[in-house]
């Protein structure tokens, strides 16, 4: 199994959610992230204190899939996040050992 | 200065229940009163608070209220734009709004004169519906806060898109050509509905339904948010929105038991029916949810609370408790009904609602005020004037308002359109206005 | 309509300091005063900013300062619950429950009559402790909002885990059965506890130590939170809980100064007493957590500001300046030690320990204000009565009225429970009562 | 009891407009009024409310604004030095601070007598500048809470660092040798300032100058925060500090308007005042900024709203509307500079610019009242002090309180420094105060 | 080494991280994170606009441990966070290479 | 590739963003987390309940970056989140099988 990791721009979901869903994945997991990178933050002016974090909101998404059909959720990923402007974000693709669901006890695949 | 101003010397004792019929401030109240009349420093205390209250309704109220319904990336523009319309509104109404409201001499539809206050001193002072006078600065004061809430209540349909420079550039112009002449034929003596004999206790007319109407007007020429309605825009924090709501009931009896003038038993009865109608409209609005199946919500407490507020404004001393509780139960009921079910029929984008529950709510309470007005309905009125006649005067009132502010209002935003673009750039809605238009963010935890 | 309306005839002139003797609205102040009164503006003027005052107490005030101590799954409930047990108790109050308190007939336990405010006109008025009268619509106003903070009190100990529903109609019995009978009693002339010359000036017994015990019984028939007092439920937001409190102990001079119902000198020491009790308290609890080993905290201030105040709401008007300090201090202490150490061992599950800071507090200031009445302790008594006779008059006011809230506030519950079951599911607790019984969040951040 | 009372009696019924041109409280307020005299009910009504206004200043307004400012991690701790400051000035302001500022004896410095308000009674009165009075505790009232907010102003510069055992110390030490001195040079009869004529309406010398004076040098002994200023230390809430602004500008009014200690056409005027030169406070911050480049922000309305209010305090009831709008706009734009270009070169750490705006906008408000009083400026002045000799006036009671003010600061935080160590460990700032100090969390979401 | 990731219900957290101490773990890394999955969300209405978002909260909790003790990790892990509802959760292994304790720079298992 | 997951004290994220950024690292992915372990967390007092929950708030920081610089990355980041003191935290290193730049679609270690 695959934990495809992505981080992508907040707006863009809703579109990634849409494009899995349409892929048959069932279920992922989602968390708030600030991420720094090319993309420039923006500057905030607090009575003349500049702050320039360079620090944008981003959105991470993992999605734990088979190996098959883990380049299709990359793919479905990449094609649905992306905006074309910088800042949409990266894929990262880990090797997952074992999958248990808690409510089962079912393990591999058949727990996601 | 006006036609008013020689029916207030005819009236005489009699004057009482008179004006009890007509709109609060029916008479020339910014008329200096003979040399001898001292205000009562109970009136001027009562009236300071009241100015108070009103303050406290806009910022933090409404503020908060609006702000709280907005999402998170837009909660400093969204109290800015609030602040920022209500401190040019007071700019201006020192500079020649009151002149265009309240001046010395006038028509039908416009005043003119005191131009920057000229004239007024410590010692003048404005005729209240009585013998009593309260000064004059606070009169002033006191009507300043009406135009500054009024301005900043129609923002809550254009938020989360519209420029701030464009915000502030149509709350100049539309207080100029909407609002001043409103309130002058509604509220000045002379004016065009005030001399129908119109019914508006504390602003149902010339607050709610202007900014109602012109909140609707003014989102459908801006035109929807990106992502509306298919993408979800819960408020970033009901808790504001509450503390808000009730911030906005505190303040709102200065708005309406202020509008007496005086602190007296007709005060009190505004007073009391802003309790009433108030309370009736928050439980009314979670009953109606419950009847049409879904769960009694915070958002429909407050919601209902407003409501109920808006509609018993032009009624607060024009009706008996009970008749105010009928009516904020009714509107609160009208309005959930329209924002629930009507309004996403329509598909347009009014943001918070300012058309959905200013605008209906101001429309019932502004009828219904011709109705629960009647003695045999526990109202203050003599019956001089027949129920229905009078529910008639109530209607023309309300079409007057509406179409003058529609059309007022959609020549001051084509204006902020042709000078500032009217609309935040598609990035900047993405990202949201407060980094986008004022460099901050709301929260940095 | 009763004893005590002789009584104030009798009285006369002799009747001030007469009256400052005994509790607040003492005399039957609901009786319209001779036809030739008229209220002074400026009495109206204060007592209408007290009664806007002690609405801010409830809405945003006491809702934040309860809501914060939640943890956020149920800030709305919460917030919701207080607001829409406020709205109802001002309907149940115009309709029957001015009349059960201060109607026209009546007996020791209970008054009827003007139900529906028959009768009640923008003239009628409502007398105060001297020769004056207010308008009887600001009296009706001001007494209103007694009644629905203190309903919204009681429920401090049961949110988190109380049906919407069954906390609307628990509060219409507890209203009834308890609260009208028990202002009754202490406030209106002939009334049981008025009679005896307990002395209660703006609601100790009524409102604080009646709000506090039934918030005991209701919690102890309720039953705990799931988890608690294993898991941890800390304060989600502290801040707003610091709002509140600011907010309530603004609010508070109308409830404590507004109880005069004049702005005359008595007036003002009761306002002086509301600052100065509620500072040593605020400082004192901190100081107690200190003694104790703890850090001098932001909720322990909170819980002083809270505590002082409560204690000197019976003493407002009957103190002076420092034995307000001592009493406030005193209380504080003694509520400090309540809920941090003795609460823990006795294991209910008093939410946000509305017994332990109002019961407690509300007892210790009834008692002291026996205590400090009296003159050679700076106090505004004559020395008529001995120190030990009024502190057992007083004590028999405080047994009374826990009595009788035990018994209403078990019959009220019980009732509630038959009709709603009472208590939300599991799952709704453990998901929140905000989406379970509402269906929001108060945060989409 | 001092020379202003003789000043007082020989000044007769030609008083009013010679009081005018002084401070307001000139004429010794607290002195009891002959027996006949009784407070009017509307004054005494104003000046209940004017107070309760100035506490929700304190609280929750200032805790918020301030609070609003700081990182999270230190949002309990400045809302409880603020709320504890509050308190520990009212307390001391009982015991022997009005003896101290309003005593019935003195000299140029200081007064004495009345300690533990002995012989303050419901009966006693205060003189207004007219020939009304005012119950006496509500004029000990109102003062007590100058003196509270002013002790909590000066937090300002020395948050999320300074420990919370020295800031109670260094408050009592403060309010001694520091504020009721200067009070009473500057409001009392016989004092310096008051005797030498400089106008100061509602505290702009007494409360701001000083205040930020006061928070400049306790932060150039206290030191930076870590971090400063490389790291970013953004404002952790500008939704509370909207709210702080919001609930600041509200209070204002009993403030600068209460200052009149009467309900009377001045108040309205100080009224008026304070709406105006806030509003072009507000706006003139945002165009400030525009015309440096940066965004209109919402910071920059919060601090615009307190440059005007800070500006027209000496000036509410010494200057005609336009007047003060000038006097708002230019004490902002000064303001706005002050803190955004020059403080950051200086680099000392005043955290939330006690000193920019309420030191700065102090200074600009006290001399430009000198300005604005000119009746050919629309001020209410007579014209018979030339402007020159204002001005100069008012830059020497600048000068004394500047110096008055760093002297008995550095004294105040060099005792708390002995006694307390001043300063949290290095390892309670980077937790934060609200765990190190108060064992707390702000928000557990 | 093995990186135990698992997906629970917030309030079995203590349950889970009483599970693990008596496994002698001694530490862990909890987020907070937004779950997509068989259990539905609740239906949030504001003024007639329906949110279903299908969005649940949840709480993620990251251990690291040696490849010996991962099963038991799991077992346990899931043990205490079973409820037997839809939504219970997940838990993931993935391997670790390398881990390193800041403070004194000891490496691999050591570094736990 | 390897990603790099470090949990360190929130005041450190400025010293590790410099440390990363002089080692050429030109994106990194940043988290709130809670983290459990010897460090004891703050005792929190409400009104006489106790709460010491052991939970103190950390950062984590996920940088992505090819096997070669790994070590680097460790080691850079350990010394600049480094305090001395209990609790400065861990660093983990997980295999990354392929990464992906969502603008391009650009893969591998050009996608960093
Ligand atoms: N090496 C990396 N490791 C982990 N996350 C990264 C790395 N580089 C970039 N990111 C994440 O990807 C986001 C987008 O990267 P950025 O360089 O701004 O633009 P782009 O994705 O268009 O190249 C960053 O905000 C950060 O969250
Ligand atoms: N394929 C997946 N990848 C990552 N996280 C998942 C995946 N499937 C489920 N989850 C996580 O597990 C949680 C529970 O899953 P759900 O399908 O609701 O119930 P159950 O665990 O009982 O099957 C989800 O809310 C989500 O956070
Ligand atoms: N086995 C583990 N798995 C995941 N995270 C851990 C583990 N052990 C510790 N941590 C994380 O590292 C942080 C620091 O650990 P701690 O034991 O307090 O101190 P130290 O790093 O000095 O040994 C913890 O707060 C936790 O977030």
């Amino acid at each position: 199994m695959k934990l495809v990791m992505a981080i992508i721009k907040p707006f863009k979901l809703d579109d990634v959610r849409e494009a899995l869903s349409s892929l048959g994945i069932a279920g992922m997991t989602v968390s708030e992230v600030k991420g720094f990178g090319r993309q420039k933050g923006q500057t905030e002016i607090y009575r003349g204190a500049e702050y320039s974090t360079n620090m944008v909101p981003k959105i991470k998404v993992e999605v734990v899939c088979d190996d098959d059909l883990a380049p299709r959720v990359v793919e479905a990923t990449q094609a649905a996040a992306n905006s074309g402007a910088i800042g949409d974000g990266k894929i990262f693709v880990l090797d997952v050992g074992q999958a248990v669901r808690i409510r089962t006890g079912e393990t591999g695949e058949t727990a996601l | 200065m006006t036609f008013s101003k020689k029916l207030c010397g005819m009236a005489g004792a009699a004057g009482l229940s008179l004006f009890a019929a007509l709109p609060a401030w029916a008479q020339d109240a910014a008329e200096a009163a003979p040399a001898a009349a001292v205000p009562n420093p109970g009136n001027n205390a009562w009236m300071m608070t009241s100015t108070v209250l009103v303050l406290l309704m806009i910022l933090p109220g409404l503020a908060l209220f609006y702000g709280g319904l907005t999402r998170s990336k837009n909660m400093l523009a969204t109290m800015t734009q609030i602040g920022a319309a209500a401190c040019l509104a007071m700019l201006i109404w020192v500079m020649y709004g009151y002149g265009l409201a309240f001046g010395p001499e006038g028509n039908a539809f416009i005043s003119w004169g005191k131009w920057f206050l000229v004239g007024v001193t410590t010692d003048s002072t404005a005729a209240t519906f009585s013998d009593e006078v309260i000064s004059e600065y606070v009169f002033v004061s006191f009507q300043m806060t009406f135009a500054a809430i009024t301005a900043a209540l129609v923002l809550g349909s254009v938020v989360e898109r519209m420029k701030f420079s464009a915000v502030m550039l149509f709350t100049a112009i539309w207080l100029t050509i909407v609002y001043f002449p409103i309130a002058h034929m509604v509220w000045a003596g002379g004016g065009l509905l005030f001399d129908m004999g119109a019914l508006d206790f504390a602003g149902g007319t010339v607050v709610h339904i202007n900014a109602g109407v012109s909140a609707l007007v003014a989102c459908l020429i801006l035109g929807k948010r990106i992502g509306y309605p298919k993408e979800p825009m819960a408020p970033h924090s009901m808790t504001m929105t509450m503390i808000g709501t009730g911030m906005l009931w505190v303040g709102w009896f200065g708005f309406n038991a202020g509008s007496e003038l005086e602190a007296d038993g007709t005060a009190a009865l505004a007073m009391i029916n802003t309790f009433v109608a108030t309370a009736a409209g928050a439980l009314f609005w979670m009953l109606a949810e419950k009847a049409h199946g879904h769960k009694a919500s915070a958002l429909g407490f407050c919601s209902g609370v407003i409501a109920g507020l808006v509609a018993v404004t032009p009624a607060a001393g024009n009706s008996g408790p009970f008749g105010a509780i009928v009516l904020g139960a009714i509107a609160s009921i009208i309005c959930f009904y329209f924002v629930s079910v009507i309004k996403p029929k329509l598909g347009y984008d009014d943001s918070l609602d300012a058309f959905g529950i200013h605008g209906v709510g101001g429309i019932v309470g502004a009828i219904g005020t011709g109705i629960v007005y009647q003695p045999f309905l526990g109202g203050p009125g003599d019956g001089s004037t027949a129920m229905g006649a009078q529910v008639m005067t109530q209607i023309i009132a309300v079409v007057v308002s509406i179409v003058w502010a529609s059309v007022g209002t959609a020549i001051a935003i084509f204006i902020a359109k042709a000078v500032t673009g009217l609309r935040v750039s598609e990035e900047v809605e993405h990202q949201g206005l407060d980094l986008g238009e004022h460099g901050e963010r709301a929260y940095n935890m």
